[in-house]
């Protein structure tokens, strides 16, 4: 059974229809990268399946309960989903490790020592030790991002949304990234990504989803969609990194 | 690295800027100082000026009235201090009702919105008098009738109304980004605002809360026309002595003095915690 | 002076209904007076109404005395003057206060019969543009001022029909202040106020002369009770005896300067 | 896409919504209306109501008192539009000053922070006092001797010391990098806060904007003291008649009719505007 | 003559040393490409030129002036260079088409018509026309970003930083920036772009500079430094993105 199953999903601001009848299916376990054009509705999907925003129509299931129904606790449902924002939303009141620290301890009721010591190892594992204490505005851009990752990560969410996290950082930390991702899903995490990048989509993916103006226009495995695209507007979306 | 020496050039440039802001500091003072005198000559030329330092500033004067004017300051800081948390609190829960989302909580909302414009338009001596004057005269069994008590209470209702469209400006001021990542880590909407939305706030809006903190203490001298003596009142009643108005610039150099130390304070502290802006860039 | 209209309000039954241990009074066995603070001269002095000098210290004891308490069961404490009329229960039995007795202020409190009959005045300074004024239409075009609250506004107000909006002040300190100031150039007030400010807090002071009473009634200073209070009738029937026996005038004497003013005309 | 239709799950949805919020309304509703008949009840059946009410609550009393109180109010709505302008003007200044960078600026810093301290800290009645009848009483020529002029430079001092942290909440609550981004464009400093940190500073703390001209409507009242006659000394004159507090609940009814339009339109063009918060979303 | 020449740069935040006696020559017209780790401070050397940051040692000359001299005038000079930020910097109080307006109609005198038409037309090529009157708060990140360069690159200016302008892009639009960029080179604009994207750095650059820790490891053409580089941390930094 799929962890997550989308149905008829729409999300309009005013006129500007960004989702549109969307369906989609993640199992459990899975990994799930969702590339298309920039403004196709990638981020806005996340932001539906967090419950950030209310979708205007549609079904979204979670583990087989409709977690868009009204009645439905978001509070619970939203601790069990972690995202990681394009724009990473650190809070800008608190150190990296606080910011890393915050949820476990609020929400989850880790005791503040087990999660300092689980915090500073995932900030170890993105490389962000040495910046434990510093305030997010001291940090490199690509460093923010890093912080933005560690925090979502150490809830050890089941499902994870993954928005563009690698578009600060530079190759090597891309590969260490990836290497976490892939540890992640070993143990289980299902995931789901936004990006640009499709190298990274193909090393990381077992589905790929092509958005096309907030609908899932073309979807299956990496080497399907990104080398052979069945529909026109994935090759010449796809056309341009070949060249 | 720790071994780097600034180059002539660079010391050269930390000397210019060293130059250049003693030179600003120098012109200040010296601009001040002439101005100063230059006004003091002025108004000390003035054919009234013996007579207005006689009437405002008699140091003989001011030394015979300051222990009674500080007695009178004391209620004011005592006043000030029970009521201030008391509309921190409610100031507080009504910017929170008054920023809650969604249909569900229009109620509240209007509520809090009616609260804040009555008491914000009422004049605070009107309150005084309503509560005061009005409550005791009802008569009620077991409610108590001290003026200080009802006082206090009129204090509170309409600085809360205060406080409280300051806090909101704060809550409204967090990006919603930030609840948006508070609410995606799990955090309930209650502690989504008690760890991040209200730390961010209320830093943003220190100022504006330390003005309505200095103006209550002012304020809680209202309370006099109950029948309470308060600075104000105290040197009121030392001006009718001789017709001396000299009591009163020691109250008021008596609250600059309490207030003084408090602003500093907490500008201090901001400035160190990083509070206001991002500290020192060039730009 | 006329018949006294407010000593009607409650007359006591019997000769002995104001027998000091019958009397309503908050605590048996004293007498709560209140007044405002600071307590202004003439009326009182040193600020201290405990002292038993200034016409209205003295009245109120000699009006305690009449009713049996000795000086040291009158017990004074601070009353301003809106809460001496705000409605709800009094501490104080009494309050004395230079208040003026009025048909619409008996709406809202009780008065004893009047202790003193007052009469307004205008004070200023010597070389001010009404120092030599003989009539109250020369006064139209000046610049008066009077403490909020007082008869003394709404006389001159009514009487005088000043041109330029009469300025109230807080206090006579205030404006006496602005007159010296040349913010204003007369200070309507009650007589004995007038003279004691002339002579004590101005140093070229001059009064310019009594106001007519305002239309032919007599201005009286009351004390004043709690709406209903079972005091009043016993409190004008002393007053009424001390006026009748000549304390008053000799107390008025003693404390108050009323000679040597001009009237208006 | 407009002919999009909502599914059947999606109505189902929507109803359940409203109905929440109509319920809410009407539990909101219900409870209110019930504790209001249960407190007049309450306050009706004591001992004292009828004095009460007598006394403060007149409506004969209110319908005579009103020409008076209201022309009293005039004054206060007059004194306030023209003290409201320079003290934007002072306040924003200050605030400007406050938040200059580097230590050439040191000295107006200092002067900056020296006055908003001395003139927040002095008691406005104090600061009335010393102009109303310090500065007349020093006979210059030339100089007005007006009392509603130097009441009025008296609100202008003291508020524009409040506004001016108000203000400077706003300034430092804008992130540095907005700051950044308007310099690197280009634009001089003064132009970086004409055009970048001033509009976005203002919208936010409209709140407490508002609350200082709200309370300086009501102590514009204050000027008073120096024998003007505004709303609240109107009253004053007329309770003297007769001891009634009537007039008094007229002048706060007017104060608060006066406040509310103007609070309410703020916060309807905030937040059309988007001023406040993002808006609408549902964390 | 060299346009920017930088000499023994120096800047730390603390004790953290950011930039460590940097040095750099860039002749005009030049497209210098900066690659290095993240926090090895391609960005603070990026404020450091806009004069956004006072560097605490060292020459930085723009076309023959010392630009780091005190007595420079700092509006001057940063109206002639314009920058994209790593984290874009829109006014949030100005719609898109007013933030890319802005400079035009107040720095450099533009009329308000001629610089809306301009804007539009910057705006047309990156794609964003019909979001001119939104608001970036209500913009997706690639939006954003192209907000930014739009706001930027409308200002001509003689010499333009761009801080990884293309990570938030997808593959079409990082081709279309390329086209923009290469047009503008064409006109004369000198360049200095931090990116992460090595294969974006191989399309602009002349020289391609690797920065390790606040200094200057290695620089030259892009075939050399990113396919022949001679110091091991680069050859380490660039092992990732060839496997
Ligand atoms: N305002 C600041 N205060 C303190 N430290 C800072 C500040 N800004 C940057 N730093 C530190 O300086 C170092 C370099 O930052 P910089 O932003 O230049 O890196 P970068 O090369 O652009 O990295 P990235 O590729 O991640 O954007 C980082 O370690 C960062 O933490
Ligand atoms: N709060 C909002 N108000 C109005 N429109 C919005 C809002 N948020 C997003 N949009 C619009 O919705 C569309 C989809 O945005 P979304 O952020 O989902 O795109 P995306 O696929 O993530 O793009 P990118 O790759 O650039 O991040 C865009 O056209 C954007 O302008
Ligand atoms: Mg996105
Ligand atoms: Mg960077």
């Amino acid at each position: 059974m799929s962890l997550l199953s989308l149905r008829g999903v729409r999300k309009a601001y005013g006129d500007n229809v960004v989702l549109d009848d969307f369906g989609l299916e993640v199992s459990e376990g899975e990994c799930v990268v969702l590339i298309g054009a920039s403004g196709s509705g990638k981020s806005t999907l996340l932001r539906c399946i967090n419950l950030l925003e209310v979708v205007d129509d549609g079904v979204i299931e979670l583990a087989g309960t409709d977690i868009t129904d009204p009645r439905a606790d978001a509070d619970k449902i939203r601790s069990t989903i972690g995202i990681v924002f394009q724009s990473y939303n650190l809070f800008p009141h608190l150190s990296v490790l606080d910011n890393a620290t915050l949820a476990p301890i609020r929400v989850h009721g880790v005791p503040r020592d087990e999660a300092r010591r689980r915090a500073l190892e995932m900030l170890d594992r993105v490389g962000l030790r040495d910046k434990a204490d510093a305030r997010p505005d001291d940090l490199s851009g690509g460093q923010q991002q890093r912080a933005a990752i560690a925090r979502a990560l150490v809830n050890s969410p089941t499902l994870m949304l993954l928005d563009e996290i690698t578009s600060a950082l530079d190759p090597e930390l891309v590969g260490e990234v990836l290497d976490l991702l892939r540890d992640l899903r070993s143990e289980g995490m299902t995931m789901l990504i936004c990006t640009h990048e499709m190298a990274f989509a193909r090393e990381i993916a077992d589905q790929v989803c092509f958005l096309h103006q907030g609908r899932l226009l073309e979807s299956g495995p990496p080497a399907q969609v990104l080398d052979n695209p069945s529909q026109p507007r994935t090759q010449e979306f796809l056309r341009r990194i070949r060249t | 690295m720790t071994d780097w020496q600034p180059s002539a050039l660079q010391l050269e440039r930390i000397a210019y800027r060293q130059r250049r802001a003693r030179r600003s500091t120098l012109i200040a003072v010296v601009s001040s100082v002439v101005l100063l005198v230059l006004v003091a000559i002025g108004i000390g030329s003035t054919p009234g000026w013996p007579r207005v330092r006689a009437t405002f500033f008699d140091p003989q004067r001011a030394w015979e009235a300051l222990p009674v004017v500080a007695e009178g300051l004391w209620l004011n800081i005592r006043v000030m201090l029970i009521c201030a948390v008391l509309i921190v609190v409610i100031g507080m829960a009504l910017a929170i009702l008054r920023t809650l989302r969604g249909p569900i909580f229009f109620p509240l909302r209007v509520f809090a919105a009616a609260y804040t414009d009555v008491f914000r338009g009422l004049p605070l001596l009107l309150v005084i008098f309503l509560l005061g004057f009005g409550v005791p005269a009802l008569r009620l069994q077991g409610v108590p009738n001290a003026a200080v008590i009802w006082g206090g209470a009129a204090l509170v209702l309409t600085y809360s109304s205060y406080v409280a469209e300051v806090f909101r400006a704060g809550i409204e001021s967090v990006h919603p980004s930030q609840r948006a990542a508070a609410r995606s880590l799990g955090l309930s909407y209650r502690q989504t605002l008690r760890f991040v939305v209200l730390p961010q706030a209320v830093r943003r809006v220190m100022p504006p809360l330390l003005n309505d903190f200095v103006s209550l203490q002012k304020d809680s001298g209202l309370i006099a026309v109950l029948g309470v003596i308060d600075a104000i009142r105290a040197a009121q009643l030392e001006t009718a002595i001789d017709f001396n108005f000299t009591p009163y610039v020691v109250a008021g150099l008596l609250f600059v003095a309490l207030t003084i130390p408090l602003t500093r304070l907490t500008d201090y502290v901001a400035r160190r915690q990083g509070w206001y802006g991002g500290g020192g860039g060039p730009v | 002076a006329p018949e006294d209209e407010s000593s009607s309000t409650s007359t006591p039954s019997g000769a002995d209904a104001c027998a000091k241990d019958k009397l309503a009074v908050k605590t048996a066995g004293t007498l709560a007076v209140g007044t405002d603070k600071p307590a202004y001269e003439p009326w009182f002095s040193n600020d201290d109404p405990a002292n038993g000098k200034g016409y209205e210290s003295a009245v109120t004891y000699a009006v305690a005395k009449k009713l049996g308490f000795e000086t040291a069961e009158v017990k004074w404490q601070t009353v301003p003057f809106n809460s001496a009329f705000a409605p709800g229960p009094k501490k104080f039995d009494f309050d004395v206060n230079q208040v003026s007795i009025s048909e619409d202020r008996r709406k809202a409190v009780d008065f004893s019969s009047g202790y003193y009959d007052v009469r307004q005045a205008v004070i200023t300074t010597a070389g001010s543009k009404i120092a030599n004024a003989k009539s109250v239409a020369e006064l139209a075009d000046a610049k008066l001022g009077a403490q909020v609250g007082t008869t003394s506004y709404t006389t001159a107000e009514e009487l005088i029909k000043p041109k330029q909006k009469m300025a109230p002040y807080d206090t006579n300190d205030l404006a006496v202040q602005a007159l010296k100031n040349k913010q204003l150039d007369g200070i309507v007030v009650d007589l004995p106020t007038g003279f004691y400010m002339t002579a004590a807090q101005l140093d070229d002071g001059k009064i310019v002369g009594q106001l007519p009473a305002s239309s032919g009634q007599v201005e009286q200073f009351g004390f004043v009770l709690e709406k209903g209070s079972g005091l009043t009738g016993c409190l004008s029937q002393a007053v009424d005896a001390l006026k009748s026996d000549g304390t008053l005038a000799n107390l008025q004497k003693e404390y108050l300067t009323t000679q040597g003013a001009p009237e208006l005309s």
